[in-house]
């Protein structure tokens, strides 16, 4: 079952579903709205036995870095990034291992109040990775048992990795 | 004790900290384990005592300046995060790398793969209380590391391989020294088994000691030899043959118990594979009709890549690194995340710790071979 | 300037100029042909052979002329008895002195013991790892190494944490000793070389070498550190459910010998077999090897040596019930470890062995405590060679190895015994 | 019961060849180096301290640029002052007292020894920057690890001192002090 047919098969059923723009070098790419992400991944993981989560991570894309560098104007028709958009990317890389497909879902919420449904009943592999999207990015995954930061230290304020982070000097310096 | 309350815990019960300085929890990791006498009754692995920040290093750096920082992932085999960085700015980049220097790639990554094996052969038999496994596992591990001091100057941290090819050629009688190495090693992995595979006391240690499913393995995301062991048959190199792997042939472990026996015996097996890939290289490379370029021309030291994104992974010692590379058309990586295995084989702790002793405990976290400098980043 | 100048000029002089202080060029560096090198073709190994080769054949010669002289130190005592008698000193002053002079002489067994086995261990540990072992301290292979680690941990601060129970915590290393001395008393070192010819000897020495168990789960509980508390405990366990399959290999021992007085069952086993094999316990046919197998293990478990170091496993308890300790009483600890090696070596050349009777008939020449010396010193070697081959068991793995083998192999072996009499009888 | 019997005969010749195998290795060669005895030389390309060399360097600043930690620091000398124009000769080209370079500092505390600013340096045929085969520096105080070459010091290397900050020459310091130039 080559990606194509398991992508019109969810096309079917999910209207949101669409083949994104921003490919992932190596991998067919397709953007999913946030509130279907964790039905699509159950239903990747029940009928097409994609029962492997290889990379959970997020980009942050604020509205003023992706205008700085031009990208949208020069870039062909498909806009290679969603720089400029106000927004965090989240890019879930999941596979088939017997069958050895993989598919990369992204899904992009907005920078104020980034929250969505975490996969923790699906793929165990997601509690850790998402707690550490939560502790570089501040980006909430519902139902997850125990979202707290696993890479930080508890006293670290702010989120580092997001583009306008700004080092609170504390204990440590 | 943040997570902690001693009232938390029940009349006969005993909170220890194992770690985060504790002799075999190989770097800094804690675990906050409830014991009941000898029986672990919850453990909570925390990490992060090593955290530099390196996502955020990725991004201040240019992608020529940004390969020192992989170096120090996963320290122990330095040459896997190499290549894994660099196939991931190549696919970025659109590069192509000449044949020879995709020899070159394989072969050291090989040996790198035997150095880190012999790391982790060295301290599980440290952990189970045999010292002499260790010496004799850095006896061979030395020499490996004087072919790296001979090839690319460093002898933990290489920086030898390039986007778009390595940074140098074979020196002058490496060839033959590796060689030499190889067939001195082979017999020395059958004295490994003999002193400590067969052995009844490390047997009756590691047997049936820190199950670990098929679907637990899956769901919880391992990789590597932690993932074989478990029973599905899952290498980066056959499932996505990346440099020539395609044009070796060599055999995978798997194993179908998922004990702790199994992931040490599928790693030992792994090390004879590696050394036959190695020779198989080294006859490819003194082929007279390749190339010598190792480097493609053209590839500017300022890389540029055109704005976009890409994801390439490689099958290191530990499991499948991935490197997911964002670039917004400047000099300087916008976003790199690295997908490190030892970061995953650290999460099941969490769930398989329950209930063993802790004896167990120390053999369970040696079987899964973290490096924390992969997990924490 | 070649590179090879280029290199010279980089690296400086060795700081320390001994004598083979050089600089190691890149081809010099340890790497072994195709197969491992014949070791004859180094010089620096047929040195090292040659010397060995000479200091044991040296030893021997120095044994053979200094001969029995211990015996004739027998006829001193009665000699010094007249001389006192004629002086008009009381009879019981005089055996006062003299035997303070024994106990002093007995006391120098332990620690002459302990200098020897740490470089002992430390060497052969070095050369089971192709390593070197202490080179530097004594000049001439690091022989002063024990001295010097004994001057330091002399010197060292004694650390007690300020949780720990001060007066159990300085009681431990008490206890612990005081029976490692103590049970030298009825062990003999030749054919008349003992302190006190006990006829309950064996009963005596396990009786006093159960109470060290007691120091050491004092040492865990006043350390006030949850390892040392884990180690003590383990240790506990441990060391007194080793106590019985140890006896129990004795015991047909000493059905086969008829007496519980160690220099007599030794001296028993004098004579030979067909004029070659000697008539020592260990070749009874089955009996004696099984015995002496259970023996052997038992005891190293006692002395909590690995495979059976759980008290003290260095990487899950950090030290366990010795975490705590520095200075000397950490070296008191080390020097009842060694102690109890000590007597089980004495124990198993004096009952499976034959202590002081020479192996075969025209080696008589040498004194008897040369050949008791030479057996415990092999018999020690197997317990440094077990230290540096087996991992550890763990502690559940250890019990089902004592309770449901090493047990009802010696109580198997018992019946065995019975038989074997029987049968001779 | 047969398969306990022959469990217990299998453990047991299995323990015995374990024992076999470390004795075999006790009667054989040892490979320890007695560091300070035995000095280990490293191989030609290892990556030790880095060496400067004033009169090769000609103040390009591409060193500057490639090292990933920026633990180089350099200033080029002033212009060479233009003699005088005597007329009827072509103006004397500006003569220039030694080297183009004014001082050139290197902090060794953050050097990570990875040798990208020996391979940026395009100085021929002798490298001004290059990796020594010294692996023995050792320093006392972190200022001390930033080394600092100025026009008039004879060879590579005063320390910033600790107590004022000022560059002095150490005494009886590191090897990289007496590091030869390179020719």
């Amino acid at each position: 079952m080559p990606a194509e047919e398991i992508f019109l098969n969810l096309q079917a059923s999910f209207a949101g579903l669409v083949k994104s723009e921003a490919q992932v070098k190596g991998y067919p790419t397709w953007t999913v709205p946030a509130q279907a992400l964790r039905p699509v991944c159950d239903r990747l993981r029940t009928k097409f036995s994609f029962d492997y989560l290889d990379m959970v991570t997020a980009v942050d894309w604020p509205a003023s870095a992706g205008a700085v560098t031009q990208v949208a104007a020069s870039a062909p028709a498909a806009a290679p990034t969603a720089a400029g958009r106000d927004v965090f990317e989240l890019v879930y890389l999941i596979s088939a291992l017997s069958s050895g497909i993989r598919v990369c879902l992204r899904c992009e919420i907005p920078r104020k109040e980034p929250s969505i449904h975490s996969l923790y009943g699906i793929y165990m592999a997601a509690d850790w990775q998402e707690r550490e999207v939560y502790d570089l990015f501040g980006i909430n995954f519902e139902g997850h048992p125990n979202l707290k930061r696993v890479l930080t230290p508890e006293t670290q304020q702010g989120h580092p990795l997001r583009k306008d982070y700004v080092h609170v000097p504390d204990s440590y310096d | 004790m943040t997570d902690k309350t001693s009232a938390a815990l029940k009349a006969d019960q005993m909170f220890i900290n194992f770690g985060p300085q504790h002799p075999s929890t190989h770097g800094v990791l804690r675990i906050a384990l409830t014991v009941e006498g000898e029986v672990v009754v919850k453990a909570a692995p925390d990490v992060g005592y090593l955290h530099r920040g390196m996502e955020k290093l990725f991004e201040a750096r240019t992608y020529s300046q940004a390969l020192i920082l992989t170096d120090r992932l996963d320290y122990i085999s330095a040459m896997h995060n190499n290549l894994a960085y660099c196939l991931a700015v190549e696919r970025l980049a659109g590069v192509q790398v000449p044949l020879r220097a995709e020899y070159l790639r394989v072969l050291t990554a090989e040996l790198n793969r035997i150095a880190s094996h012999l790391v982790f052969f060295g301290t599980f038999a440290v952990d189970m209380g045999a010292f002499t496994p260790f010496l004799y596992a850095f006896r061979e591990r030395e020499m490996i590391l004087d072919l790296f001091e001979m090839l690319c100057g460093g002898r933990l941290l290489y920086s030898y391989v390039r986007v778009g090819g390595v940074s140098a050629d074979l020196p002058a009688g490496w060839t033959e020294k590796c060689r030499e190495f190889i067939a001195f090693f082979k017999p020395r992995l059958k004295d490994y088994d003999t002193l400590l595979s067969t052995n009844p006391i490390f047997k009756s240690r590691t047997d049936g000691v820190g199950l670990i499913s098929a679907a637990q393995a899956l769901s919880w995301g391992l990789s590597g030899p932690n993932l074989r062991a478990s029973g599905p048959d899952y290498d980066v190199r056959k499932a996505e043959p990346y440099c020539v792997y395609d044009k070796l042939n060599f055999k995978v472990p798997v194993a179908r118990t998922g004990s702790c026996w199994d992931r040490y015996y599928c790693r030992m097996l792994e090390m004879g594979q590696s050394a036959e890939i190695a020779l198989q290289c080294l006859d490819a490379l003194a082929a007279p009709e390749l190339a010598p370029e190792i480097m493609t021309k053209g590839v500017p030291k300022m890389l540029k890549p055109a704005a976009g994104q890409a994801y390439a992974h490689v099958e290191a010692s530990r499991g499948d690194l991935g490197f997911y590379a964002v670039s917004d058309g400047s000099l300087s990586p916008y976003r790199m995340h690295v997908r490190g295995p030892s970061f995953l084989n650290v999460a099941i702790l969490q769930e398989i710790l329950t209930g063993c002793k802790i004896a167990d405990v120390v053999a369970i976290l040696g079987s899964l071979d973290i490096v924390l400098g992969e997990v924490d980043r | 300037m070649t590179t090879e100048e280029t290199i010279l000029t980089k690296i400086s002089e060795p700081v320390f100029n001994h004598a083979n202080g050089r600089l190691l060029m890149p081809e010099e560096r340890y790497w072994p042909s195709r197969k491992w090198k014949s070791p004859w073709s180094l010089p620096a190994y047929r040195s090292g052979a040659a010397l060995l080769a000479g200091i044991l054949s040296g030893a021997v010669l120095a044994a053979w002329l200094i001969g029995e002289i211990p015996l004739r130190l027998a006829p001193l005592y009665s000699l010094a008895e007249q001389y006192a008698l004629s002086y008009g000193v009381p009879l019981f002053l005089f055996h006062l002195a003299w035997t303070v002079i024994k106990a002093a002489l007995l006391l120098a067994v332990p620690l002459v013991n302990a200098l020897f086995a740490v470089w002992w261990e430390r060497k052969v540990s070095a050369h089971i790892q192709s390593r070197l072992g202490p080179m530097y301290v004594g000049r001439f292979q690091g022989c002063l190494q024990t001295v010097a680690d004994g001057l330091k941990l002399f010197l060292k601060e004694d650390i007690v944490p300020d949780c720990a129970d001060k007066l159990v915590h300085l009681l431990a290393p008490v206890v612990v000793v005081i029976p490692a001395i103590l049970v030298f008393a009825p062990v003999p070192f030749g054919r008349e070389l003992i302190y006190a010819d006990l006829d309950i000897g064996t009963v005596y020495v396990f009786a006093v070498g159960g109470v060290s168990v007691m120091g050491i789960i004092m040492a865990g509980w006043a350390s006030g550190n949850k390892f040392s508390l884990l180690g003590g405990l383990r240790s506990a366990a441990q060391l007194v459910s080793y106590e019985l399959p140890r006896t129990f290999a004795v015991i047909p021992i000493i059905m086969l010998a008829g007496t519980l007085n160690i220099s007599a069952i030794a001296g028993l086993q004098a004579g030979y077999w067909g004029g070659i094999l000697p008539r020592w316990f260990i070749f009874y046919p089955v009996v004696g090897q099984v015995a002496f197998i259970v023996f052997l293990i038992a005891s190293v478990a006692e002395t909590n040596r690995v495979p059976f170091d759980i008290p003290e496993a260095e990487s899950e308890l950090v030290a366990g019930f010795n975490t705590e300790y520095s200075g000397m009483k950490f070296a008191l600890f080390f020097l009842s470890e060694f102690a109890y090696v000590l007597l089980s070596c004495l124990l198993m050349a004096a009952f499976f062995f034959g202590g002081g009777e020479p192996p075969l008939p025209f080696l008589g020449f040498l004194p008897s405590w040369a050949w008791f010396l030479a057996k415990t010193l092999t018999l020690m070697f197997c317990f440094l060679w077990f230290r540096w081959t087996f991992p550890r068991f763990r502690v559940d793995r250890l019990m089902d190895f004592n309770w449901k083998f090493l047990l009802p192999v010696s109580l198997l072996n018992i019946a065995a015994a019975g038989l074997l009499i029987w049968l001779i009888s | 019961m047969k398969n306990y019997l022959s469990f217990v005969a299998e453990a047991f010749v299995n323990t015995l060849k374990g024992l076999w195998v470390t004795l075999k290795v006790m009667f054989l060669p040892t490979i320890t180096v007695q560091y300070p005895t035995e000095k280990m030389v490293p191989y030609p390309r290892f990556r030790g301290m880095l060496a400067y060399d004033a009169e090769a360097c000609i103040a390009c600043g591409m060193c500057v640029r490639a090292c990933p930690s920026k633990c180089i620091a350099l200033a080029k000398a002033a212009p060479a002052p233009v003699p005088a124009a005597v007329e009827g000769q072509p103006p004397a080209p500006a003569v220039r007292s030694g080297p183009k370079i004014e001082w050139y500092t290197i902090d060794y505390g953050r050097c990570n020894f990875c040798g990208l600013c020996e391979e940026s340096c395009p100085t021929k045929p002798v490298k001004a920057l290059w990796h020594s085969l010294d692996y023995e520096a050792v320093f006392s105080t972190r200022e001390e690890m930033t080394r600092r070459w100025k026009r008039g010091d004879t060879l590579w290397g005063t320390a910033r001192g600790s107590a004022d900050g000022q560059f002095a020459p150490v005494a009886d310091q590191i090897h990289i002090q007496d590091v030869p130039v390179r020719k």
